[in-house]
């Protein structure tokens, strides 16, 4: 049988995959790479169908189910939760759970914050100094909505608090919005993936950016001037998760796979590929030597207790940011 | 008699998977995507018939200022892979010899055979502030630093002027292969200079190959997503984009399919004029090709 | 012609933005496929050395194109994909051919401009408007009648379909445009000598048309192996290589293998471009 | 009502009408075996209409098609054994020589043995033994002719058709193989039935001729009646060249008598065999350009034989063609007349010459008009 | 070296190499103001690129080309004022008949009004008046040949070359329009180069022919001068037809003597004024069928006159052609001669009769065989 995953771009490291067919022969691995976004789009699009495992973010399956019915609950006594990070699981159970029926348990977690190159933006801070005049045309930032959600912090404003009043939202967006046409003269463009950004960084052709933490601690096993930089006002922590869509068809594989990645040797293989954290007791433990050093140096204690988790998305909410993201596409600027 | 049906059965043999694929695959389907732009989400799973999507997109100045932009943007991309292809195919078909004419129609044809992917990717490589062409000048003293020739409009043009520039040249070619050659040498021949011959002659000759290169490539540039996506810049918005992320990134598919509906129809419209203004049929241009 | 009798300044000129045209035109291709052979882990300057690690080396970070496994199972979807495509449009072009050369019927010239029009429908709006259709019959007979018709989610089905909707106009007007150059006297050349008429068609008809229908299968495969604009909102777990390598470069971060994989098209098609045009290059028409 | 079998080909009142228009009406014709028969008529006459009935491929409205006596209608086209000549002759280019010729056995289930020695058994009689495994393509345009006449005749065709089969080619092939084709009828004996336009062709081919005018024969016969006899003023016209006169009849009996044309000169002219003339009716009068003497100098003066019409002129223009020299005289009455002359390029006419011309009025023949429209 | 403006064109040692072919060598000739001149010769002689020199489209490697005196060398085309009628007319299809005929004076900056008057002035001058708003594909094709000469003379040009113009033509129409074609020059009284293959068309229209053969000119001069006193064999063969035959001269001095050719039948011959023949020489004899009597029963034994050859044959077979009927002749040494006899339709020759054919050894013309290759 096949394991059709639904996954993130480095979540399902080949090792690991080969690692796994290995073990349990008579199942087949076929890995998708996706985000979010499309990971709910796809859903939707088959009703849930073509995929046995999919990793949404946490934030990402209350609303997404709600509106199109694309995933099933998870029969928890399958997998080994008493692994994991209580916390986490905890906190995904709580975000996940609709009409009693639980639909997610943890696997990564990382932060979305800033990345600088310490020689050439020593006191790069905050969500706000993207727009820092010192640094015109040499930062970037994504246009999606991490970034809306950070300067908003920055400016003082708590967005998740305002998800239960829209118009409240909506003020802030708007806010934030013209903060950021404003900055657009600012950033030299938008990154689209890993990708593009790793090369701009690398090349020196921006200093500073909004950034995924595990793409940071990747650029700083290549320089070590390149850090990550938790914001002041936090960095906005999500949890990648394993949920099972709706018409999965090899749910016991799922499983299989679900527990086989949690075992601790697996785990260090996997946060080689992804640069973040597992969600299991004693992760940076089990982090590769590289990477706990990238992380040492980017977090304090300190910054992890001001971690702002990404809260659950309502209804309607996703379309107002789209505008937003839109919006600020559409302004010329810069 | 026997034979007349026999004929009538042949027919609609034939005629059945021509009717099947136009109608299930084109025009059910852009049925439904009108129906579907005619729905209003209320709430979650609830829907009502409105056309709500289509004043969400009257009322959004960035919806529309973006197709227009697109459009006018392809519209520039189409006049820009006219100026620079028609002399490649003139040369192609009328000046080089022989030989050389099928290996350049050769060279010209193998981009096509890339995927749009690749193409932009090679554009990045060579473009971005560390690529190629900006290191070349650098080190060749052109420059002093390096120039960022990536994330800007221009680029967006070039890339799509390149992309499509292929579907402009081959009916170029084709047409003015057509052209006798002692038809531009009578226009000599009756006093008129290069100028006159191209514009009285060549050009009105070759209408139908411009036309139909025009529609094709205005076409392809409007409905292009890769190129733009990849090499445009943070102003650079692209409306298939705006149709992708109505899809992908807000589930939207109600006005999703209404900006689709919206860009066939403006993008028709746009062609219906320029088969108006250049007095050619579609009968007669890209049905031809 | 004209211009070549009079060597003068004007036609250098001329050569000269030929020449610099066919370079706009190979430039980004060679610098896509020269990049495979760099030994760095990005591609990008500078130069590192020349290596083909990114084509046959198996070991991660440099794993070669020949031992990705993803890239080999998307190449393989892109295979099946455009075979199946290929083979059904250049069937249907050819009917398409026969109705519209052959056929007398009401119609038949708004019917024709029918069939030329999915050819200019922007891809993207192809794709969503297939994949609305296909899931929201999925989702009634699933509400109504409690059926899974799975093969109207994404996926292969659907990504053949779209791209056979507008591929198809291509290999029809390439096929008819051949039928249109057939001699019909040569099919009552056939009779009269004493064949059958399924004897005509399989003996003077079809292997006349053979040549367009080989060079538009061609185009065709090639075509759908390219696809990305209507592909991309129809492929489901089964992602052809043009979706898996925009993957690789928006979601992991792209290495030289795809420069690899772009080298490995690049020459694949071109020689398949070649075979299309020698087989076009017949002899028994012009 | 018996079959007949001295004829291969029969056709009986047959007619076809596309639609309203009608493009065969009512032809009735028999063509006795091993004979070269043409027909011949304007574009658009219908020639080849009749013949992809006979053939098979149309239809006729009414009428019978019989072949060796026995009536073909309802035969479909590949059961008929008769075989076709197209104008662009339609080889088929995707096989070589050989296969094209063996096509029509391969057809009829012939073994493989007896298909190659028949296929090198009619390339022998067509003189080109040893092009067998040439491709279509590398053959000049008149071998291309006989291998499309040999791949009819290796299947022993009781009728051969050919549409206008030398229309293709150039103007000196077309000459050669005028001759060419007529010893090929020799050579295989079997019934040819030319289509053409090119009187030419016609008269220099065939055993005999039909003329053919919207859709009607006109006239049957040998060449030499034709040209000598028409009986109708459309063949008068269309066989060979004239000089074509409208006019009125002064005076005349069933023989003969005085015609005046619209210019007014007047013609002696021999009444035509078929038709009744009569004074005051409107006729065409035609006479042919060799058939006119030109006097010169004093031998104008001398008097003409009473059957003979002349009339005094001045020569207009010459036309040098060789042995096919015209003279073209105005005459007193301003029109043009056309007449043969041998021009030497000494002592001979020159513009502006005053000139009689005088014919007899045998050669001036003359129709009613009652049949125009 | 002084311009002769009483010749419009004058081309010098004018050649033309295209790498390695030689398509035009060193040819010479002038053409007077007014005339018809034709150039006559088998494809790929080298027609065309003489004619594209003359228009300015192709670079003469050598010589000099002068237009009313003065030399063109350099001058672009649309500088001459030599126009062109191509050879599939090149009308601009996108363009109707008034606008077609309007391209040059616009070009050459005329107003309007003038335009207008001078382009309904030619159009009445080749008698179609009214088809100025006409798009090019509704006219016939003799139309159309008006057309595209209108729209050179419109321009009043020293020059009108034209290159086979009538090519495209069917049979009917080309013998129309030749006649058409003389007329027109006529009128418009300017200089006309024709270019042709067809002996016929150069012959009937022309005042002089130049006989073209691979980029030598052969021998210019009157219709009839080609035709009666061919100065090469070349020439003698292409135009008009012949018997040919070659042979050895047994006995002969500058004015004649006899020949036998290959086959042993004896010829009397005269020579050629241009060549000297002496006895043991190869030779190419040429006879015109029209110069050759046919003696039937008792005439066969009448002493022939001893300039005369005879010879004694079987009719082979008859080709009747109207006026132009061919009899061939199968002669006792075995070779067909075709000789040209008038078939009445009765007490015609009949294919198996024993005749004589006879001729005057003037009209044997011979020529030595050194020039061959
Ligand atoms: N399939 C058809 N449908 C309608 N009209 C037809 C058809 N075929 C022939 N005709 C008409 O019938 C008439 C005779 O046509 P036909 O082809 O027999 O002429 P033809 O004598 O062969 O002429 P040509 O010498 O030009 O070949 C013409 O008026 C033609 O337009
Ligand atoms: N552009 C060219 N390049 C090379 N050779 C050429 C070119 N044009 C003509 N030739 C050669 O020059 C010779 C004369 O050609 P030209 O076209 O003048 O012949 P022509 O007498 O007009 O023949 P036709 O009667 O077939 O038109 C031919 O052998 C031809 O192949
Ligand atoms: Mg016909
Ligand atoms: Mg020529």
């Amino acid at each position: 049988e096949t394991l059709r995953l639904l996954t993130w771009g480095s979540y399902a490291p080949e090792e690991l995959v080969q690692k796994f067919e290995k073990e349990y022969p008579d199942i087949d691995v076929e890995v998708t790479f996706s985000n979010n976004e499309e990971m709910i789009a796809k859903l939707r699009a088959t009703g849930g169908a073509g995929f046995d495992l999919a990793q949404p973010s946490h934030d990402r399956i209350y609303a997404a189910q709600l509106e199109y019915d694309i995933y099933k609950p998870m029969d928890l006594s399958k997998i080994d939760t008493s692994v994991m990070e209580p916390s986490l699981l905890e906190g995904v159970k709580a975000n996940t759970t609709i009409e009693g029926e639980v639909y997610s348990v943890p696997h990564q977690w990382g932060t979305s914050g800033l990345m600088a190159n310490k020689e050439m933006a020593p006191d790069f801070k905050g969500w706000g100094d993207l727009c820092d005049p010192k640094y015109k045309g040499k930062t970037s930032m994504r246009l999606k909505r991490t970034i809306l959600l950070g300067t908003a912090f920055a400016m003082g404003e708590d967005p998740f608090a305002a998800y239960a009043d829209l118009d409240k939202y909506q003020e802030i967006l708007d806010k934030v919005a013209d903060k950021l046409i404003e900055c657009k003269g600012n950033i030299k463009a938008y990154w689209k993936g890993g990708d593009d950004l790793s090369a701009m960084m690398l090349s020196g052709e921006i200093v500073a950016s909004e950034t995924w933490d595990s793409t940071a601690y990747k650029l700083f096993g290549q320089n070590e001037n390149i850090v990550f930089v938790p914001p002041e006002t936090g960095a906005l922590a999500w949890i990648d998760t394993f949920t099972l869509p709706r018409k999965g068809k090899a749910d016991d594989a799922a499983y299989k796979w679900i527990n086989f990645v949690l075992r601790p040797e697996n785990v260090t293989i996997m946060s080689s590929s992804t640069g973040s954290m597992a969600s299991v007791k004693g992760a940076k433990d089990l982090l590769p030597p590289e990477k706990k050093v990238a992380v040492s140096a980017a977090f304090t204690d300190a910054d992890i207790s001001n971690l702002k988790f990404f809260a659950n998305i309502p209804p309607g909410v996703e379309d107002m940011e789209g505008k937003t993201l839109e919006k600020i596409k559409a302004a010329t600027g810069g | 008699m026997q034979q007349k049906d026999i004929k009538r059965l042949t027919m609609l043999l034939l005629f059945a998977p021509f009717a099947l694929w136009i109608l299930l695959l084109i025009l059910l389907p852009h049925i439904g995507m009108v129906i579907l732009s005619l729905r209003e989400k209320v709430a979650p799973r609830v829907y009502e018939f409105g056309f709500g999507n289509y004043i969400d997109f009257a009322m959004e100045p960035i919806y529309w200022n973006t197709l227009l932009r697109t459009g006018s943007m392809a519209l520039l991309v189409t006049a820009l892979a006219l100026l620079i292809g028609f002399p490649i195919a003139y040369y192609i078909a009328k000046v080089a010899g022989f030989r050389t004419r099928g290996a350049l129609f050769l060279l010209c044809l193998i981009p096509l055979w890339v995927s749009d992917l690749i193409r932009a990717f090679g554009w990045i490589l060579l473009l971005r502030e560390t690529g190629v062409i900006s290191t070349f000048l650098q080190w060749s003293g052109a420059i002093d630093g390096p120039i960022e020739f990536l994330y800007n409009d221009a680029t967006v043009v070039v890339g799509l002027v390149y992309t499509v520039i292929l579907f402009m040249i081959v009916p170029l070619v084709s047409t003015l292969d057509g052209m006798d050659n002692s038809m531009i040498e009578a226009g000599y021949n009756l006093g008129g200079n290069g100028f006159t011959v191209l514009r009285r002659i060549i050009v009105p000759y070759a209408m139908p190959g411009i036309v139909s290169g025009c529609i094709v490539v205005f076409m392809l540039t409007a409905g292009s997503y890769l190129t733009p996506i990849l090499l445009g810049g943070k102003n650079s918005s692209w409306f298939t984009e705006q149709i992708y992320d109505q899809f992908i990134t807000r589930f939207n598919w109600e006005s999703g399919a209404a900006f689709g509906f919206l860009l066939l129809a403006f993008t028709s419209l746009v062609i219906w004029l320029g088969l108006k203004l250049s007095g050619q049929t579609l009968a007669n241009t890209v049905a031809k090709s | 012609m004209l211009l070549q009798s009079n060597p003068s300044p004007f036609l250098w000129g001329y050569r000269i933005y030929v020449a610099a045209f066919f370079i706009f035109l190979a430039a980004p291709l060679v610098a896509a496929g020269a990049f495979a052979f760099n030994d760095s882990l990005f591609p990008a300057l500078p130069w590192q050395g020349f290596t083909l690690d990114w084509f046959f080396n198996d070991t991660e970070p440099k794993l070669g194109m020949f031992h990705d496994r993803r890239l080999l199972r998307g190449m393989y979807y892109s295979f099946v994909i455009a075979c199946f495509v290929a083979s059904l449009s250049v069937l249907v072009g050819t009917t398409n051919a026969f109705l519209f050369v052959r056929g007398d019927f009401p119609g038949k010239n708004a019917l024709y401009i029918v069939m030329v029009i999915p050819l200019v429908i922007p891809g993207v709006i192809l794709g969503i408007s297939i994949l609305v259709l296909a899931s929201d019959t999925a989702n009634y007979f699933e509400n109504s009648f409690d059926l899974e018709l799975e093969f109207l989610r994404p996926g292969i089905f659907l990504v053949v379909l779209g791209q056979f909707s507008f591929i198809t106009t291509i290999t029809s007007l390439v096929i008819t445009a051949r039928l249109k150059k057939f001699d019909d006297s040569m099919e009552e050349a056939a009779l009269n000598l004493g064949a059958s008429r399924a004897r005509v068609l399989r003996t003077i008809t079809l292997p006349f048309l053979r040549p367009a229908m080989i060079a538009s299968g061609i185009v065709a495969f090639l075509v759908s192996f390219e696809n990305f604009n209507t592909t991309l909102f129809l492929v489901g777990s089964e992602a052809p290589l043009t979706i898996t390598m925009y993957d690789r470069m928006a979601k992991v971060g792209s290495t030289p293998v795809l420069n690899a994989v772009s080298f490995f098209l690049m020459v694949g098609s071109g020689l398949l471009a070649l075979v299309s045009i020698f087989i076009q290059r017949d002899k028994s028409v012009r | 009502m018996t079959p007949n079998p001295t004829f291969d080909l029969e056709c009986n009142n047959i007619a076809k009408s596309f639609g309203k228009v009608r493009a065969v009406n009512d032809v009735s014709f028999t063509i006795p075996s091993g004979s070269f028969f043409s027909i011949l008529g304007p574009s658009g006459c219908g020639k080849t209409t009749l013949m992809r009935m006979i053939a098979g491929f149309e239809e006729p409205t009414g009428g019978d098609i019989k072949i060796k006596g026995k009536s073909v209608l309802g035969t479909p086209p590949n059961k008929r054994n008769v075989k076709m000549v197209f104008q662009h002759l339609a080889l088929f280019p995707m096989m070589n020589v050989y296969e094209n010729i063996a096509y029509g056995l391969r057809c009829s289930g012939h073994d493989k043995d007896e298909i190659k020695r028949k296929v090198h058994d009619v390339l022998e009689r067509i003189a080109l033994p040893d092009v067998a495994d040439r491709e279509i393509h590398q053959l000049s345009g008149g071998q291309k002719q006989r291998i499309a006449i040999a791949r009819c005749m290796v299947l022993d065709p009781d009728v051969l058709l050919l549409d206008e089969p030398l229309g293709a080619l150039d103007l000196k092939l077309r000459e050669a193989m005028k001759i060419e084709l007529k010893l090929l009828q020799h050579q295989f004996n079997t019934t040819f039935i030319y289509i053409t336009h090119d009187q030419s062709e016609a008269l220099v081919m065939s055993d005999h001729v039909a003329v053919m005018n919207k859709g009607d024969f006109e006239q049957i016969g040998t060449p030499q009646e034709l040209y000598h006899r028409p009986n109708t003023a459309f063949v008068a016209g269309f066989v060979g060249d004239s000089n074509r006169w409208t006019g009125r009849v002064k005076s005349g009996d069933a023989t003969g008598g005085m015609a005046e044309t619209d210019q007014g000169l007047p013609i002696k002219f021999t009444a035509n065999g078929q038709s009744q003339i009569s004074e005051g009716e409107t006729v065409d009068i035609f006479v042919r350009p060799e058939f006119i003497r030109t006097l010169r100098g004093a031998d104008r003066q001398s008097p003409v034989e009473p059957h003979e019409t002349s009339i005094d002129g001045v020569v207009d223009s010459l036309l040098f063609n060789g042995a096919n020299s015209r003279v073209l005289v105005r005459g007193s009455t301003g029109q043009l007349i056309e007449a043969d002359v041998t021009l030497t390029g000494s002592g001979d006419l020159t513009p502006g010459e005053d000139v009689r011309l005088a014919w007899s009025s045998e050669q001036a023949t003359c129709f009613a008009r009652h049949e125009a429209s």
